[in-house]
């Protein structure tokens, strides 16, 4: 581990931290183009979270220790998350402490704490929040599994590194099973993210909210860093899909000229993949509940797909 | 063919086919006393069938088997029994659970299934008495199928005195009689048995208020 | 006097420990002497055997005999590495469950606390034995041995028909199990008559005979471990138990029935499985795991609750197995390893956590008298060490970083990550879609435990008398924190661990993953190489943790940290009583629904014309219905007709005399 | 006198003494001392056996051999400790005023007697007087069977009467078609029904005799070991008869009963090619078995039970020796010794718990383990070890006997094992509500005579452990005589 790396990674985890809300806003502004209103400023995320963090917290008689506790848990697992996803260069020191499964551990550790979290007051919506939540979760989880399997098995390797270097520095060949786990990630990533069809970030309307429902009842700071946990985790599953389906352009060694070169395409990348997102938002309605796990189990088919197109087409006996 | 069997073999041939003529009649028998007569009869049979064996062969032992036969089976028991049938008050009819023609149209088919069946080894035996051991199974069987169809406590207990009778007519027709102290146990266990099931009529008519043995189906699973 | 070789020692811990029960039996009534006297001596004996057996991982094996048994087959008993990991498990698990033991035993709960106590190490000791034994008979001794004991654990609270009938569907099941168990062992004597198992290791079995072994172990020791569909004791015994116990019978002797499996299929068996041994044991596996978390989701029982996780871990521990088999069956032996270190440190970190999770069950029960979820809630304030202590646990058993669950289920999928080499199309394709079922099975679990913690120990007390439960005292913290610590540990050396128990592994395929994972250090998980995939859980947890104290610290510099408490939000929703919460039923409604046609239920839903309206469900068991009672059933229809023989009259014996007699004078022939 | 004849003597004389004496108060002890003096001079015999080889008695008639003398022990240990045993029991019976004191007299002499029958049985070396002394201790308990004098008692001692009485006349006609097979070789002496004499010419019988010898011997005796179909007298004896009866006819007579037909299934194995006697003795053994198993799930009477128990141990014993070969029948003379041990153990534990409940009727017992928790133990144990749980030694005998099966009759192992299977969920399933669970049960006004129990139970745990080299031997000549 040489201190350019430790450099380059820790730059990493800053931009994460500095995009994160900038990509939510651009999303809620592309969105809010679309839907023909008058778009909120592109840097709105920054003022809300400096607002909330001015606030005081105000927090509820019967909250434990826990509920104070989660949110810089799941805020730290989204810094992890952030750090290991290869978003400039696949030089992460990092890196090696995570492959995709322990970075589906990651997701599911904070998904674990917020929704106990949602449940640690005990009001009706948070708890339902919380089962929903773990709902989606599991529902996902297999899906992205078999995403990451189709991956792994091109490149012979979970670790998320060495994916996108294959991927990245070969000779271009087509993967049709990678069309397949492409589509399949982005379901995914909508069910995760809390993004129509299956939640919507936006509304207040009690029996169909999932993410929102679980953080009713935080304040202030807590707040805060649970929105900014969301955007980081937002930015993690696209830089992620982005490395994985779209690796071109990042830099494979620590040079600053690679780092350099590479954020401009990132930037570019994460505009087009927040603006694809408002629009699918925009033309897909919201999911009942219940039909969330024909949605995700739509996914699941498409990543099995993925993977069996992949052992019939592409393996070289 | 029939002058080349002695005379001796053709008394106890004769015995025996008496004591399968008694058996079958008891199966037949109706009434309580002439059943027990009848036992009576064929334990005489059997005492006398002993005695030609005993006469024939020079046997010493057979000469006390036969008077041991003809005390115990022909004059000791049916008058236990006799006494018992007046004291308890049981010289009803017999009944049967099937009926009697029936229960003679199996006794000829045990008759042959035993007559076969001792046939192979009848012609192992040297004894004068040889032929009759077909006769002292199917006597068994006879007076078991007894005890299979009476109901009533006496004429069963008539069946199981009779098929010790076809076992001593074995023992005096396939060998010449069991060793001594053998038959005299033998005899003392039917004695005692005897006894013992006198005492047991009279709890079960103290119980039960009859000798009928469909009273005692009272103990069961299904 | 010759020195004191391993094998001794462990004969010793056995002898301590039938010692220690047998003192129980000195003063039955004494319960000061009983609890804090003999249970840490039996924690120290175990302390002591697992550090035997840690000191001894990676010798070669010592056998001894002793001179009991039949006469033609004395106790053949051996030490080798396979058994030295799960006696380490047995030893580490115990110390801290019988700790915790010490503190948890009350007066008045049925059994003589000295009885108990007789019970409880006599159970350890035939564990212990069960891995020691090195024949048939000594292993049927000591696994029927028990069985009893476990049972007779399992009813100590005998006066509830409830649990008598869990007790005796327990020991029933075992027992059938138990006789699974001696065919396997006479099959692969195969004809010998010598039950030693160095005659079985001798033998080679026709295909047919050794699958027959093979299947005949496996619902054998099946039955013990609690794979579907011999899985309906479990649930039933395991919330009848008094505590430490159900954490004994979950955490370590559901493993003697793995440690029993893989004994027979991987050691016994010779060195040549079959590929499809491998495919029934996945299939049975992922039966079992999902059948297990699924109704693990649903339960309201917490102890029921964590009966059902142990079925998806045992199902997760056969997948295992069977991916360790089928890689075996293609010689690709480091791959095998792969495989066979996942079943061996799930077997480790099973152990740690559901053991710590028993054990605060059994806090809050004593608490609380309540094992029903729809009666507890926020005991996170009254009984905040439990309540962490737990949540340690909850985290390891969902199989998240960076705690011990997860390093064994980042070692089994990565071991199916590596299916699709196998030189089967159908396996190739089916292996990995089995991946995405344990990945689902993971997730779910994941749910039931959220379930577990958020219902009892987060949101408000449901009932009233919930607020004056005490915490859990001095010895049960101490248990609980040893577990946890355990858990902790696997979670965070898994490199140092695996090379342990890595003899094992060598022991049984002959390759290992140690030699490889050395090249790169000790705080590195990299099975295969770092390229193919790795794990690095201090960094992982370094990360976490320096993100979320410099995130605190950072808020608190820069902004402020003040807090004003109020009355809860909820959408301004007036209605905020403990009845307003999610109910344990409420919360896997959505499990409920989405898999209905895999539960059998029966359910009450209120109409508006109800004079008194309630809600029932109750979920039952798909196998009890279309399996069990059909048995049960056919049993007694057997018994009825056989009862008819004895119709009471004795005309119609006779007659059977008569006829048997008939029949063999005609019939029988020479 | 030697400690042959002492060791018939005692109970001879001492039967026929407390026919006179038996009103007094001291009897009891009587009945103890007299089955402890036979007991000591049945274990000095053995002492002297295993120092000094087979003997004879009485010239020929009787001797003593590696098969008998351990049976002969076992049932002078079992007839002590069932002496022991009844001593407070038939106190308790008295006073709860089920019997009168002629009855007790007449229980304890018979008792006695009975014991001197199953002694000479054992001893005998003429078939004939095994015949007869079979016979002898069925009258000899066909009485105690009915002691109570209940409709129920009454009836059963009938079907014991006549079943068993059928059965041995049967036997009867067995042994003389034996006697006609040895005549033929041993000529007319007086020895032709002397056992030692037969087994020395056993290959020389003619077969076509010993086939249906053997077939009347094995249905005969048979019915007094319990072989299905002929079983039907046992469960209804064991239940309505006292209950240190029920201990002696499981723990002695069935045995007794299955010596016989051993002495004479090596007499047939001599002469018969094929093992005829063995798949006979298998046949039965399975379906006795089988039958038993599937009949124990109805049973609503706690002795009834374990009567059937015992059939299925039987069952299970008689499938040992049909098999042979030194292994099985060691086996099958373990399970004799275990079985007897344990069943004996199990209805003293019964009787004390039938007493304290005052029925035998399973419901009506519960919570044993609340009344008299060594009673509860002692039942529960006892259940577990007949049902052949390690580490009691009825596990180490089934053992042995599954193994053998499984390696030369492996199509007989599932009937063996669903049998087991199904007779461990019978019995243990009624069992257990009986002895845990909460009850309203007074206490008795005498103490129960708890230490033959468990000094049952130990010795059967002992030797699922570890069986002495000495009885190791012994047991082993015994199988290597029977072949």
């Amino acid at each position: 581990m040489n201190i350019f790396g430790l450099v380059g990674q820790i730059f990493a985890i800053a931009l994460a931290l500095f995009l994160a809300p900038l990509l939510t806003g651009w999303v809620n502004q592309c969105r809010a183009w679309f839907q023909n209103r008058s778009a909120p400023p592109l840097m709105q995320p920054y003022y809300t979270l400096h607002k909330l963090f001015l606030k005081d917290v105000v927090l509820a008689h019967g909250a434990s220790p826990l509920f104070r506790f989660a949110p810089f848990v799941v805020f730290g697992c989204m810094i992890l998350a952030c750090a290991i996803v290869p978003t400039l260069s696949t030089d992460l020191p990092f890196a090696p402490a995570a492959d995709m499964l322990a970075l589906v551990g990651v997701f599911g550790l904070a998904r674990i704490f917020i929704s106990l979290a949602a449940m640690d007051i005990g009001t009706s919506f948070g708890s339902l929040g919380g089962r929903r939540e773990m709902l989606v979760g599991f529902l996902a989880e297999p899906a992205l599994l078999m995403v990451i399997f189709t991956t792994a098995l091109i490149c012979q390797s979970t670790s998320v590194a060495t994916i996108v270097e294959t991927l990245a520095h070969r000779d271009f060949i087509i993967y049709p099973s990678l069309a397949f786990a492409g589509i399949a990630f982005s379901f995914v990533s909508l069910a995760e993210n809390a993004r129509v069809p299956v939640d919507n970030p936006a509304t207040h309307l009690e029996l169909t909210m999932i993410h929102e429902a679980m953080i009713l009842e935080y304040s202030g700071r807590h707040l805060a860093l649970v929105e900014w946990a969301a955007s980081l985790k937002l930015y993690a599953y696209s830089c992620l899909g982005l490395a994985l389906f779209m690796p071109w352009g990042i830099a494979s060694g620590a040079s600053i000229l690679g780092l350099a070169a590479a954020l401009p395409i990132l930037m570019a990348k994460l505009a087009v993949g927040g603006f694809l997102l408002a629009g699918i938002e925009s033309v897909n309605a919201k999911l009942r509940i219940f039909r969330a796990p024909e949605f995700l189990g739509t996914a699941f088919l498409l990543a099995v797909l993925g993977l069996l197109v992949r052992l019939l087409l592409e393996t070289r006996v | 063919m029939t002058a080349s069997i002695p005379l001796s073999a053709q008394l106890i041939n004769l015995f025996a086919s008496v004591i399968l003529l008694l058996a079958f009649a008891m199966l037949a028998q109706r009434r309580m006393l002439p059943l027990i007569n009848l036992f009576a009869y064929q334990g005489l049979a059997l005492c006398m069938s002993t005695l030609v064996v005993a006469v024939t062969t020079g046997q010493h032992h057979l000469y006390w088997s036969a008077g041991l036969t003809l005390l115990l089976k022909a004059l000791l028991l049916p008058w236990i029994l006799h006494r018992l049938v007046r004291k308890l008050h049981v010289r009803f009819d017999v009944e049967s659970l099937i009926n009697i023609p029936t229960t003679m149209l199996v006794g000829i088919v045990l008759v042959m299934v035993s007559f076969n069946v001792a046939l192979p080894i009848s012609q192992l035996s040297s004894t004068v008495s040889r032929g009759t051991l077909g006769i002292a199974l199917a006597t068994v069987m006879l007076a078991f199928l007894m005890m299979i169809t009476r109901t009533k406590a006496i004429p069963q207990v008539v069946g199981f005195l009779a098929m010790e009778n076809g076992l001593f007519l074995a023992a005096t027709s396939a060998t010449y009689g069991m060793p001594m102290v053998v038959e005299l146990g033998i005899a003392l266990d039917v004695l005692v048995g005897a006894i013992i099931l006198g005492v047991f009529f009279f709890q079960i008519r103290d119980q039960f208020d009859s000798l009928d043995i469909r009273h005692m189906e009272k103990l069961k699973d299904g | 006097m010759p020195p004191l070789l391993p094998i001794d020692l462990l004969l010793i811990a056995v002898a301590a420990w039938l010692l220690i029960g047998l003192a129980g039996l000195a003063a039955p009534g004494n319960l000061r002497y009983i609890s804090k006297r003999l249970f840490p001596l039996g924690a120290l004996v175990g302390l002591a055997l697992g550090a035997t057996a840690l000191n001894f991982l990676g010798s070669g094996p010592q056998v001894a005999v002793l001179a009991i048994g039949l006469p033609d087959l004395p106790f053949h008993l051996r030490l080798d590495n396979l058994t030295a990991v799960f006696a380490l498990l047995l030893g580490f698990a115990s110390a801290g469950i019988s700790v915790y033991a010490a503190g948890y035993f009350r007066k008045g709960q049925g059994t003589a606390p000295g009885l108990l106590c007789l019970e409880y190490h006599f159970f350890l000791a035939s564990m212990l034995m069960v891995l020691m034994a090195d024949d048939a008979y000594a292993f049927m001794v000591a696994w029927e041995s028990m069985a009893l004991s476990s049972f007779f654990l399992v009813t100590t609270d005998h006066k509830h028909a409830e649990i008598r009938s869990a007790g005796y569907l327990y020991l029933l099941i075992a027992h059938v199990g138990a006789i699974a168990i001696l065919l396997s062992f006479g099959v692969m004597t195969s004809g010998t008559g010598d039950y030693s198992f160095a005659n079985m290791r001798e033998q080679h079995l026709s295909p047919f005979w050794a699958s027959s072994a093979y299947l005949l172990a496996l619902l054998g020791f099946g039955a013990k471990a609690g794979l579907v569909p011999v899985h309906v004791w479990l649930p039933e015994a395991h919330p009848a138990a008094p505590s430490p116990v159900s954490a004994l019978m979950s955490g370590v002797m559901l493993k003697t029935a793995i440690y029993g499996l893989m004994r027979v299929s991987f050691d016994l068996l010779g060195s040549q499985p079959l590929w499809w041994w491998g495919v029934v044991a996945m299939a049975v596996g992922l039966v079992t795991a999902l059948f297990g978390v699924l109704y693990s989701t649903v339960q309201s029982d917490m102890k029921r609750l964590l009966a059902y996780s142990s079925i998806e871990n045992i199902g997760l521990l056969a997948v295992g197995i069977g991916l360790a088999l089928l890689f075996r069956s293609y010689k690709m032996p480091v791959l095998a390893a792969l495989a066979l270190t996942a079943v061996l440190y799930h077997c480790l970190a099973h152990a740690g956590f559901k053991s710590l999770l028993f054990l605060c069950t059994g806090s809050v029960l004593h608490a609380t008298k309540e094992r029903s979820l729809g009666k507890l809630g926020g005991l996170i304030h009254p009984m905040p060490w439990v309540a962490w202590l737990a949540l340690v646990g909850v985290i390891a058993s969902t199989g998240l970083p960076p705690l011990s669950g997860f390093v064994s289920e980042w070692l089994l999928l990565q071991a199916f990550l590596f299916s699709p080499g196998l030189p089967h199309s159908w396996l190739n394709m089916v292996v990995p879609v089995s991946a995405a079922v344990v990945a689902l099975v993971a997730a779910l679990a994941g749910f039931a435990m959220v379930k577990f913690f958020g219902i009892i120990f987060l949101g408000q007390a449901r009932e009233e008398a919930l607020k004056d439960a005490h915490d859990a005292g001095p010895w049960e913290r101490v248990g609980l924190v040893w577990l946890a610590g355990l858990s902790l540990a696997l979670g965070v050396l898994p490199s140092t661990i695996i090379s342990l128990i890595d003899a094992a592994t060598r022991q049984l395929l002959g390759t290992g993953l140690a030699d490889r994972m050395k090249e790169n250090g000790w705080w590195m998980l990299a099975p295969i190489s770092p390229e193919r995939a790795s794990y690095q859980p201090l960094i992982f947890l370094a990360v976490i943790t320096a993100s979320l104290l410099l995130g605190r610290q950072l808020v608190r510099r820069l902004y402020h940290g003040r807090v004003r408490r109020s009355p809860a939000w909820d959408c301004g929703y007036v209605f905020q009583g403990p009845r307003a919460q999610d109910t344990a039923e409420g919360f896997s409604q959505p499990i409920r629904r989405i898999f209905e046609t895999l539960f059998r239920m029966q359910s009450h839903i209120p109409t508006i014309r109800d004079e008194r309206p309630y809600y029932s469900v109750k979920v039952e068991d798909h196998f009890w219905h279309w399996l069990y009672l059909p048995l049960a059933r056919l049993v007694t229809a057997f018994s009825h007709l056989v009862a008819r023989l004895q119709g009471g009259r004795i005309a119609i014996y006779l007659l059977y005399s008569f006829v048997t007699l008939i029949f063999l004078l005609l019939v029988a022939r020479p | 006198m030697d400690l042959f004849t002492l060791m018939l003597a005692i109970p001879l004389i001492s039967g026929l003494l407390l026919t006179v004496v038996g009103e007094r108060a001291w009897a009891p002890n009587l009945n103890i001392i007299a089955s402890l003096g036979t007991f000591l001079a049945s274990a000095l015999l053995t002492y002297e056996i295993v120092a000094t080889g087979p003997r004879m008695a009485f010239g020929e008639q009787f001797f003593i051999d590696s098969l008998n003398v351990f049976l002969v022990t076992l049932t002078a240990f079992v007839g002590l400790t069932t002496s022991i045993f009844s001593g407070p029991y038939m106190r308790n019976e008295y006073e709860h005023g089920r019997l009168s004191v002629p009855r007790l007299r007449l229980y304890k002499s018979m008792f006695q007697l009975f014991m001197f029958t199953m002694l000479v049985a054992l001893t005998t070396n003429n078939l004939g007087i095994l015949w007869v002394t079979m016979e002898a201790a069925t009258l000899t308990t066909v009485l105690l069977v009915s002691l109570y004098r209940t409709a129920a008692s009454l009836e059963a001692a009938w079907k014991y009467f006549i079943l068993c009485g059928v059965g041995i006349a049967q036997a009867l006609f067995g042994t003389i078609l034996l006697y006609f097979a040895a005549e033929r070789v041993l000529g007319e002496s007086g020895n032709s029904l002397l056992w030692t004499h037969l087994v020395q010419v056993k290959g020389q019988l003619e077969p076509t005799i010993m086939v249906l010898s053997f077939i009347f011997l094995l249905v005969g005796y048979g019915t007094k070991v319990g072989l299905a179909p002929l079983h039907n007298w046992l469960p209804d004896a064991h239940a309505e008869g006292p209950t240190p009866v029920s201990a002696v006819l499981s723990g002695l007579l069935l045995n007794v009963a299955l010596y016989a037909i051993l002495r004479c299934k090596v007499l047939a194995d001599g002469a018969i090619p094929d093992n005829f006697a063995g798949n006979l003795m298998m046949g039965f053994g399975l379906l006795t078995l089988a039958t038993a198993a599937f009949a124990l799930s109805r049973q609503k009477d706690i002795k009834r039970m374990f009567a059937y128990s015992s059939i299925e141990h039987m069952g299970i014993i008689t499938f040992a020796f049909g098999m042979g070969g030194p292994v099985a029948n060691f086996a099958g003379l373990l399970h004799m010794t275990m079985h007897s041990l344990t069943k004996s153990a199990i209805f003293f534990a019964v009787g004390h718990a039938t007493q304290k409940a005052g029925t035998q009727l399973i419901e009506d017992i519960r919570g044993l383990i609340r009344i008299n928790p060594v009673i509860g133990w002692g039942l529960m144990l006892g259940t577990l070890a007949i049902l052949g749980m390690p580490p009691f030694g009825v596990f180490a005998s089934e053992f042995m006997i599954l193994t053998n099966a499984m390696k030369y009759y492996a199509w007989a192992t599932p009937i063996l094992l669903v049998s087991l299977g199904v007779a461990f969920a019978a019995i243990f399933g009624k069992v257990q509500p009986m002895v845990f669970g909460e009850t309203h049960a007074r206490p008795l006004p005498h103490a129960p005579a708890i230490t033959p129990v468990f000094v049952h139970l130990a010795l059967v745990l002992m030797l699922g452990l570890y069986i002495p080299p000495y009885l190791t031997n012994w047991f082993h000549q015994a199988a290597k005589m029977m072949g």
